[in-house]
């Protein structure tokens, strides 16, 4: 779950991350009485998760409430890279006389959390690894040592923090860490953390994404799930715990196992066809779920065929086959448009219902990706 | 011979009282695997289809004699339960269980002592075909033989294995390590462990788009630590950049991850990679030089 | 920092352990009050951190505010064992079915936090230990990871703990950990853990013992060191930083690090004497400290001779001199009841320092003790 | 030869801008010991007594290639000196601060590595007379020789080693291991490390009431673990029961841990226990068959 900038410091204030004075509107009218209560140069941000706002011109500068007319007008629902900007986010301007780069991340490979840091901040900090490898620091801490304050002391050094911020460094470091454990995030970013013309340090914007398996454990974070932006299908699917990516294609697919559901997106690629989404039904799936997922993938208008791909493990092939028959009673879809490729646990019994109900079943992976193309195309 | 599991593993399943773990506890011992019962936390002392329930895995293991662990435990207490296993003793933990937050991985691999063997979370298991399942893959798509297979994906394993099968050739040991960002064996493990297997002839990796997984295996071969023929797929190629899909582990981002990056560290150490799955038993069959029946 | 049974339950009921409902009191209006605003039979406690108060008559009972005044009075200012009862507690009884054992300590061998449990509650566990070693469970945490539920769940099977309370037992004994490790406890013990007869558990008993290094992160602990019982000497010496311990003999004896101390006590025993204290000056310790530890040993109308034992390490010699100079000098004491051996780091200087104040210096301990033995027998 | 510490040993001192890291920095270097420099944040690049300064240990470590530190820093900060040092690649850390909470000694020994070596907290640190002091011992009561020394008291060593310098019994290394409950090294550790020294022919054990750290090493001596001949002393015989003595680890409770105890447990393996420190020197001629000078 990536939060918005206004979430993540809300997040940050909480932690006692240092972080400018803003405010949240919807409307114009909102931002206007937030500039006339604090009357302050102020910056307006479009609260989205798609990079590259400033470019896109999603950030602009206002110095009182008439002045914050234009811009607030300007970004409310600005298109930006396909993301409507719903919210902007109002913060008082500070003085930088210098953009740091400070994050946590998980490592996969020492499985670690890992601190990146650098004197370079402000940029993509992937560029700067790039360009400037031995401008950033990196530290994996052991989970089981947690952070203390000397891990800090060297990540700054390392990153080449300048030595009059050190310890508000080691001291944000160590609260960023806190926030990162707590909230159960799978990356913290402050980029560009601000080292204002009074020397303080300050987070000026906030990057933050949650792991999804953890959520259960952050109740309190389920008000801001409606303010992230969302395809209403994947909004649909997430509340079953389907997992489903809208693509731009015209090939439906289903399948089980996200590995097996990704091979089956090459093959329908690989035979010259464009998928219209990604749909994992999970392991385990009982027939109300398939049928759920089929009424998903076929809700979309640009879906001209139907595959379905199922090698069963924890899923029984029974089930899937009772799932297909309800959703195409249901009449949203017709087996014409369908393929379907079911083998694996209970595959027999699977194909026994499938035949009762006119199904017609491939045999393999391949052959169902080269049919539902060529049921797209027809 | 094999890798991890053979038909002397004394088998527990964690959660066999739950609906997957009895299910799958039953067709594990259908397959012939040992399973000598499970666990349940206050359940010990009953009987579920004639397996014995024990209330801690200390106490199964003291009175079974287990070596091997299964775990279906809902997420929220599958750290607990590997934690459990491993404090008991047990060598070889299997986590089935899909959805644990990543955080209580970070934590559980950080105090697990290396000489515990973790495989998972979100992980289909493992199989020694003919000898013992320990997991939830479907046993009869299996078939033994002398190649050994390594997967980040249970289905897309069952598809490639089922391929193998079909075209003659059968698997020493297939090792699903699961799809999650921290996962307890990597390919390198594996990679190790069937290279000493006298068992097996060659590898197959199956891996998939994010994460540095496969380019570590790749450094590995580099690094000569890996004689046998290795054959790779990666799945996941016409994913869409930043676009989460499914697995946790499959979100690619930045450079390292892709599926380009992957299949170009694969093939500058001269391991073939296969464009479908549909091509990996003739790719094996070409490094094994195994006549033309594929 | 061993706590009073009152003062450890409030700290259980903030860890939300389960405590009989209970308040403390002073005097027997005080008591009485209680009683009449919770007229509920219950048991009154003195506030003691010895032990064996049962025995010593220290618990009581009441039914109602009428009842109260006799066992409130009886037990307010009793003298157990040598420690006067300043308060006691008035808690509503429970039916108690059974009692179990529950602590955490430190285990100085694993050094790791170690939990004992056993279903054989109520009594001491040492003398349980002993008769019924197979009804005791150990288990050693790993600090880096904590307590986790399946800890809990193989303890109480181990110590046979009944299965109905098991999952009460895990829940209380993942707070106890969580209240030993943020309190900084050297122990946590709730003997006995009762089983009440309606099938709860609940803490009749509260031992917490806190480690003194580890008070200065728990400032809002400072209230309850008054209330508990002191020596006036050991408190003075407390507050300057000295490790004094009040003891029954004649010899004073001031030594620097508790190795020398100690083994300076035995000398004197060895040469036939009582020691009438401990008093460690520490480490480095500076002329103000040690005459502020000659005022306290000697402030004891027991003490008819002083023997000062110091090899310098990270203490100076010259600083030693002219603190026991200086004390010498406030008239406090007569340095013809003095023993001093000083060696060891600036061991030079503080001779030339005691020579020039007249004062004579022995050279080994087992001599030094021998004089002081003799000068409190003159 | 000698254990832990000789004239290669390359030393920094943690907080060696404060009064005693400076002033012991001094001292240990007037003894003779290669002290490179010392750590303390934010004084980086900075000269003190000749001795360079560096903000971080990793840093004074990539500079001078210190192996060894000793840590004098106020106990709040203490902990995260230890792990600085440990996680800087330091293989030898002596921690003479006094204090230290208990609980942030048991989680930095949780998680230091089995490679790095603690001495200490609350420790007057290690001596190899004429070759290097790292702590805050007095050097001029010690001379070389072969006789080891470990104890939990620091001027009850000063005193017992005074003792065989008079006496002319020099000593291979001393070691202050500390009073607290939870130390880095323990008298176990250290008498495997003088059974392996060549230039230690025996050892003194330096004890006291409380903890289990004497009947340790009167195991391993029943276990046949130790060869050479050891002696012993035990301070605290005449300290009552349930009086805290000062050092935290000095507290007699339960029947472990009482100077009866443990000088039964040195008794029962021929470890001859000293009356009085006095007696140490008669007892090491003894064992050693010494010419009657003592």
């Amino acid at each position: 779950m990536r939060l918005l900038e206004y979430q993540g410091k809300e997040l940050f204030a909480e932690a006692g991350i240092p972080t400018p004075t803003g405010k949240v509107a919807q409307t114009v009218e909102e931002a206007v009485a937030i500039m006339r209560a604090n009357p302050a140069p102020s910056v307006v941000k479009a609260q989205v998760l798609i990079g590259g706002r400033g470019k896109a011109g999603g950030i602009k500068f206002a110095n009182d409430e008439r002045d914050v007319v234009e811009p607030a007008k300007a970004i409310l629902g600005m298109n930006i890279k396909g993301e409507i900007a719903k919210r902007i986010w109002l913060e008082q301007r500070v003085d930088i006389a210098k953009e740091l780069y400070l994050s946590i991340t998980v490592d996969r490979q020492s499985k670690r959390p890992i601190i990146i840091a650098s004197a370079m901040g402000g940029m993509d900090i992937e560029e700067v690894a790039a360009t400037h490898p031995d401008g950033i620091a990196k530290y994996r801490i052991d989970p089981a040592m947690g952070y203390w304050p000397f891990v800090g002391r060297r990540v700054a050094k390392e990153a080449g923090i300048p030595k009059e911020v050190t310890a508000q460094f080691v001291d944000i470091l160590g609260k960023l860490y806190k926030l990162f454990f707590d909230i159960g995030a799978m990356l913290v970013e402050i980029n560009p953390l601000a080292i204002t013309k009074d020397g303080r340090l300050i987070a000026s914007d906030a990057k933050v994404d949650i792991d999804d398996n953890g959520l259960f454990r952050h109740p309190e974070l389920e008000a801001w799930k409606t303010d992230l932006p969302s395809d209403p299908l994947e909004e649909r699917a997430r509340k079953t715990g389907l997992a489903y990516v809208h693509l731009d294609g015209d090939v439906g697919i289903i399948g089980n196992g996200a590995g097996l559901v990704m091979g089956t997106l090459d093959a329908v690629k690989a035979a010259g066809g464009e998928p219209a989404n990604f749909l994992d039904v999970g392991g385990g799936a009982k027939a109300d779920i398939v049928r759920e997922a089929v009424n998903i993938v076929t809700a979309d208008p640009k879906v001209k065929s139907l595959f379905i791909n199922i090698f069963g493990g924890i899923t029984r092939g029974d089930e899937v086959a009772k799932g297909l028959v309800e959703a195409l009673g249901g009449g949203g879809w017709s087996k014409d448009k369908l393929v379907i490729r079911l083998t694996g646990t209970n595959e027999k019994e699977g194909r026994a219902v499938l035949q009762a109900n006119g199904i017609k079943s491939v045999e393999t992976m391949n052959e169902g990706a080269k049919q539902a193309v060529a049921l797209a195309r027809a | 011979m094999s890798i991890y599991l053979n038909k002397k593993s004394i088998v527990l399943v964690q959660g066999i009282t739950g609906r997957e773990g009895l299910y799958h506890a039953t067709r594990m011992r259908a397959y012939g695997t040992n399973v000598a019962g499970g666990v349940t936390p206050g359940k010990g002392g009953q009987t579920v289809e004639h397996f014995s329930v024990f209330d801690t895995v200390s106490d199964a293991r003291a009175r079974t004699g287990a070596d091997t662990t299964v775990i279906f435990v809902p997420p929220p207490f599958a750290a607990d339960a590997i934690l459990e296993a491993a404090d008991a003793g047990i060598g070889l933990i299997i986590c089935i269980t899909e959805g644990i937050p990543v955080h209580d991985m970070l934590k559980v691999m950080s105090v697990i002592p290396d000489s515990t063997r973790v495989i998972g979370p979100n992980c289909p298991g493992i199989i020694t075909p003919g000898e013992a399942l320990a997991g939830i893959m479907p046993g009869h798509v299996f078939s033994a033989g002398r190649v050994g297979l390594i997967s980040r994906s249970g289905t897309l394993t069952y598809e490639i294995v089922d391929q193998l099968t079909r075209a003659g050739i059968g698997q020493s040991t297939c090792v699903g390590i699961g799809g999650d960002p921290i996962i307890g064996t990597v390919f390198v493990d594996c990679l190790r462990a069937f290279e000493r297997d006298d068992a097996t002839d060659a590898v197959v990796v199956v891996g998939e788009i994010g994460g540095t997984d496969e380019e570590d295996a790749a450094d590995l071969i580099r690094r000569k630590h890996v004689s046998k023929p290795v054959v790779a797929f990666i799945g996941g190629r016409s994913a869409p950049e930043g676009k989460r899909m499914g697995h946790a582990g499959a979100i690619v981002s930045g450079s390292g991850g892709t599926a380009k990056a992957k299949i170009a560290a694969f093939e500058s150490v001269n391991v073939p990679v296969a464009d479908s799955p549909a091509d990996i038993p003739s790719l094996i069959a070409r490094a094994l030089k195994l006549p033309a029946r594929v």
